[in-house]
C-alpha cells in the first residue's frame, strides 16, 4: 500500500533529505508551509521533483502563491479539498517536520 | 457554518495534533479538517496531545483582527460534530488543565484520556499526524 | 473493534524532559488495547537508543529507563532503528539499547504496510 | 530558598525566555537563574515572550513527583526579587492572559509591556536570550 | 538610561504566523526607545526577505508588508543579511527586498561589537 | 570584544554548523542539551573541538553525564555556577538553536 508523506520542515543543508530515502513507488509527498521553500529555482529539493520513480509531489496553492514560489514541473498545486482527496487516496500517511 | 453534505459510505479521519496553535502543522490541521467536513467527510476525533494542549486555552474576547484557532475549532466542532479530546496527562502537565482545581478548558474541547485516541484510531479509517 | 496494525515513529531527540515520554504514554496504551505495535526510531530519534553509562544525576528518568519499562507492557519485540539515521549521527559504533537494525529503504515498506502510522 | 550573598557593584542580568516550559532553552533559562542568583548577581527582570508566555499558566495542584518550572520560577522571584514579565500582546495572542476578561496569571508573574523588557536591557549589564 | 547598540537576530522561518510579527514587534520598540538597532537575517530567517511575487491570498500580513514597515518606525537602514546563510538555501540568485549583504566571517564582529545581542 | 555563544540544537548533518563560522578568536562556545551529541566520539562536531584558533569549549557536566558522553579534550565541564561565570566574562551572548 501507498504513503503520503507530509513533509514540513525546510530544507537542512544541501544533500537528499532523509524523508526521500524513505519513499517508494506509488507515494506521494505533499510539501506543506516552510517546506516549499526546498522548492524554489535553486533550492535543494527542486531536483527531486519529479522524481525517476514514479512519485507524485504536491502543495498547497496558498502555501506557493504566500511564497512566491512558481510550481516546477511535476508538482501539483492543490487545494483544501485536494489535500483531502489525497488523504482519502492514500491509506496511510507519516509527517516528516 | 460549514455545509455538510450527507452522503453514504464515507472515508472517517482521526487526527493527532501534538504542536502549538501558533505552528504550521496546527494551521495545516485545522484547514484539512474545515475541507473534509466541508466534502462531507466525517472526522470523528481530533486528540490534542504535547504542545497540542495550548489549543485549548480559552481565547481572548474577540477584539484583533485575528481569530484564534481555538475559536475556529470550536465553531467546527459543533457545525459538524467533531469531538475535540484533550490528553488530561498533557494538559494538566502544562497547567491548561486541572482535575482538582476545576479549571476549565476552552468551550467545545473537553478532557479524555489515552484510550480515546486509541478508540479512535480504530474507528477512522484515516489517521494523520500533525506533530 | 478489530486489531490493527500500529507503526509508531520517534523522530526527536528525546531529553527534552515529556517529550518522549509522552509519547511512549501513547504507545503504551496501544500495547494495552492489544493491538499490533511496531516502535520505530529514526533522524534525532535514535538519540533514545543510547544507554545510560553512569548514575545519573538526579531528575526525570532517561531514556534507557522509560523504553527498559516495554517489555512490562507486552511490547516484547526490540524497537526497530534505521541505520541511515545512526550513520549520519556518527553513532554507528556506539553501544546501543536493544534494537533491530534496519535500513531507510525498508522504511517505505513499515510504512505502507501499517495500518496507522502515528508520527510523533 | 536561595541564599542570596550581598556584594558590591556586581554584573545584572537581564534573561529573554522564547521557548515552551518543556524546552531545552527554558530549563536552562531556569537554572542560569538559579546560579546566578545564588552567586549573589541580581536578575532584573525575566521577561517572557512568544511561546515563553505559557510559562505564566498556573501550575496543576503538586501531586505527581514534577515540580513544574513556574512553580519554581515563583519561588526564586519570591526570595530573590526577581521581575517576571509576560509579554501582554503574546498572551493574549495565546489564550494565556486576557486584560478584558481578567484572566489571572501564575502567581509571581505579572503582564507588561515590550517597553519593559526594553527598559531591562538598558538596565542590565549583560543579556541573555533562550530562545 | 544610556543608549545602547543593540543587534537582532532573526533566525527562524518566517511564514508561521505570529513569529516574525512578535520579533519585529520587539525590535520596533527598541526604535521607539531611541536605541540604535541592526537586524541581521541569517539562517532560516533569511527567507523573510523574498519579496511578494503577487496579490496574495487573505490571511496575515507577509513578511514583505511587515519588513516595510520598518522605515516608518526611524529603521531606515536595510537590513543585514548573510551571504552563506543565501547561498546554502538557494537564495543567492533570487531577487530579494533591500537589504546589506555580509559574509560569515563578519557575524563575529557585528556580535562581539553591540552592547545587546537579542537572538530571536 | 568577545561573545559567548549558546548552541542548543543537535548536529543537522556532516558538515560545519553555522554557528562555528560565526565565531572569532577569543569567543566561547556552550554546548547545551541535545547539542552535545555533536561531540559524541564519532559526532560530526567533535574535530571541532579545540578549534585551532584559540576559542574555548564549554558544557554543562549534568547534560553529558546524563547524555553519557566523555568530554573531549579541549572540552571544558562546568556546573550552572560555571556557566554564569562564563555569562559575566564575555559581555554579549548569542543563542543558536
Amino acid at each position: 500500500m501507498a504513503t503520503l508523506h507530509l513533509v514540513f520542515h525546510p530544507p537542512r543543508g544541501p544533500g537528499v533529505p532523509a524523508w526521500f530515502g524513505r519513499l517508494r513507488t506509488g507515494d506521494a509527498v505533499f510539501l506543506l508551509g516552510d517546506a516549499l521553500h526546498g522548492i524554489r529555482e535553486n533550492g535543494p529539493w527542486r531536483s527531486l521533483v519529479p522524481p525517476a520513480e514514479g512519485t507524485r509531489f504536491y502543495a498547497l496553492k496558498d502555501d506557493l502563491l504566500r511564497r512566491g514560489i512558481a510550481a516546477p514541473d511535476g508538482l501539483n498545486p492543490v487545494d483544501d479539498a485536494g489535500f483531502v482527496a489525497l488523504a482519502v487516496e492514500y491509506r496511510t500517511s507519516v509527517t516528516w517536520s | 457554518m460549514y455545509k455538510v453534505l450527507v452522503t453514504g459510505n464515507m472515508v472517517t479521519f482521526a487526527l493527532l495534533i501534538n504542536s502549538a496553535p501558533h505552528s504550521a502543522q496546527a494551521h495545516a490541521a485545522f484547514r484539512f479538517a474545515r475541507a473534509a467536513v466541508g466534502q462531507g467527510y466525517r472526522v470523528i476525533r481530533v486528540f490534542f496531545h504535547g504542545e497540542g494542549v495550548y489549543h485549548a486555552l480559552p481565547p481572548s474576547p474577540p477584539g484583533g483582527s485575528e481569530v484564534s484557532l481555538t475559536t475556529r475549532w470550536a465553531e467546527l466542532a459543533r457545525d459538524a460534530n467533531v469531538d475535540l479530546v484533550l490528553c488530561s496527562a498533557a494538559a494538566e502537565r502544562r497547567g491548561v488543565w486541572s482535575g482538582e482545581s476545576g479549571r476549565a478548558v476552552a468551550e467545545g474541547f473537553r478532557v479524555g484520556g489515552l484510550g480515546q485516541w486509541v478508540e479512535a484510531c480504530l474507528q477512522a479509517e484515516r489517521t494523520l499526524s500533525f506533530t | 473493534m478489530d486489531g490493527r496494525r500500529f507503526l509508531c515513529v520517534f523522530r526527536r531527540a528525546p531529553h527534552t524532559d515529556a517529550v518522549l515520554r509522552e509519547h511512549l504514554d501513547l504507545t503504551l496504551t496501544l500495547a494495552a488495547f492489544e493491538q499490533a505495535v511496531e516502535l520505530l526510531f529514526l533522524d534525532d530519534g535514535v538519540y533514545a537508543l543510547l544507554p545510560d553509562r553512569q548514575s545519573l544525576p538526579e531528575g526525570p528518568p532517561s531514556p534507557a529507563q522509560l523504553l527498559a519499562a516495554l517489555p512490562f507492557y507486552g511490547l516484547e519485540q526490540p524497537p526497530l532503528v534505521e541505520r541511515e539515521s545512526l550513520l549520519e549521527r556518527g553513532l554507528d559504533g556506539e553501544k546501543l539499547l536493544p534494537a533491530r537494525h534496519i535500513g531507510r529503504h525498508e522504511v517505505a515498506a513499515l510504512l505502507g504496510d501499517a495500518d496507522v502510522v502515528l508520527s510523533l
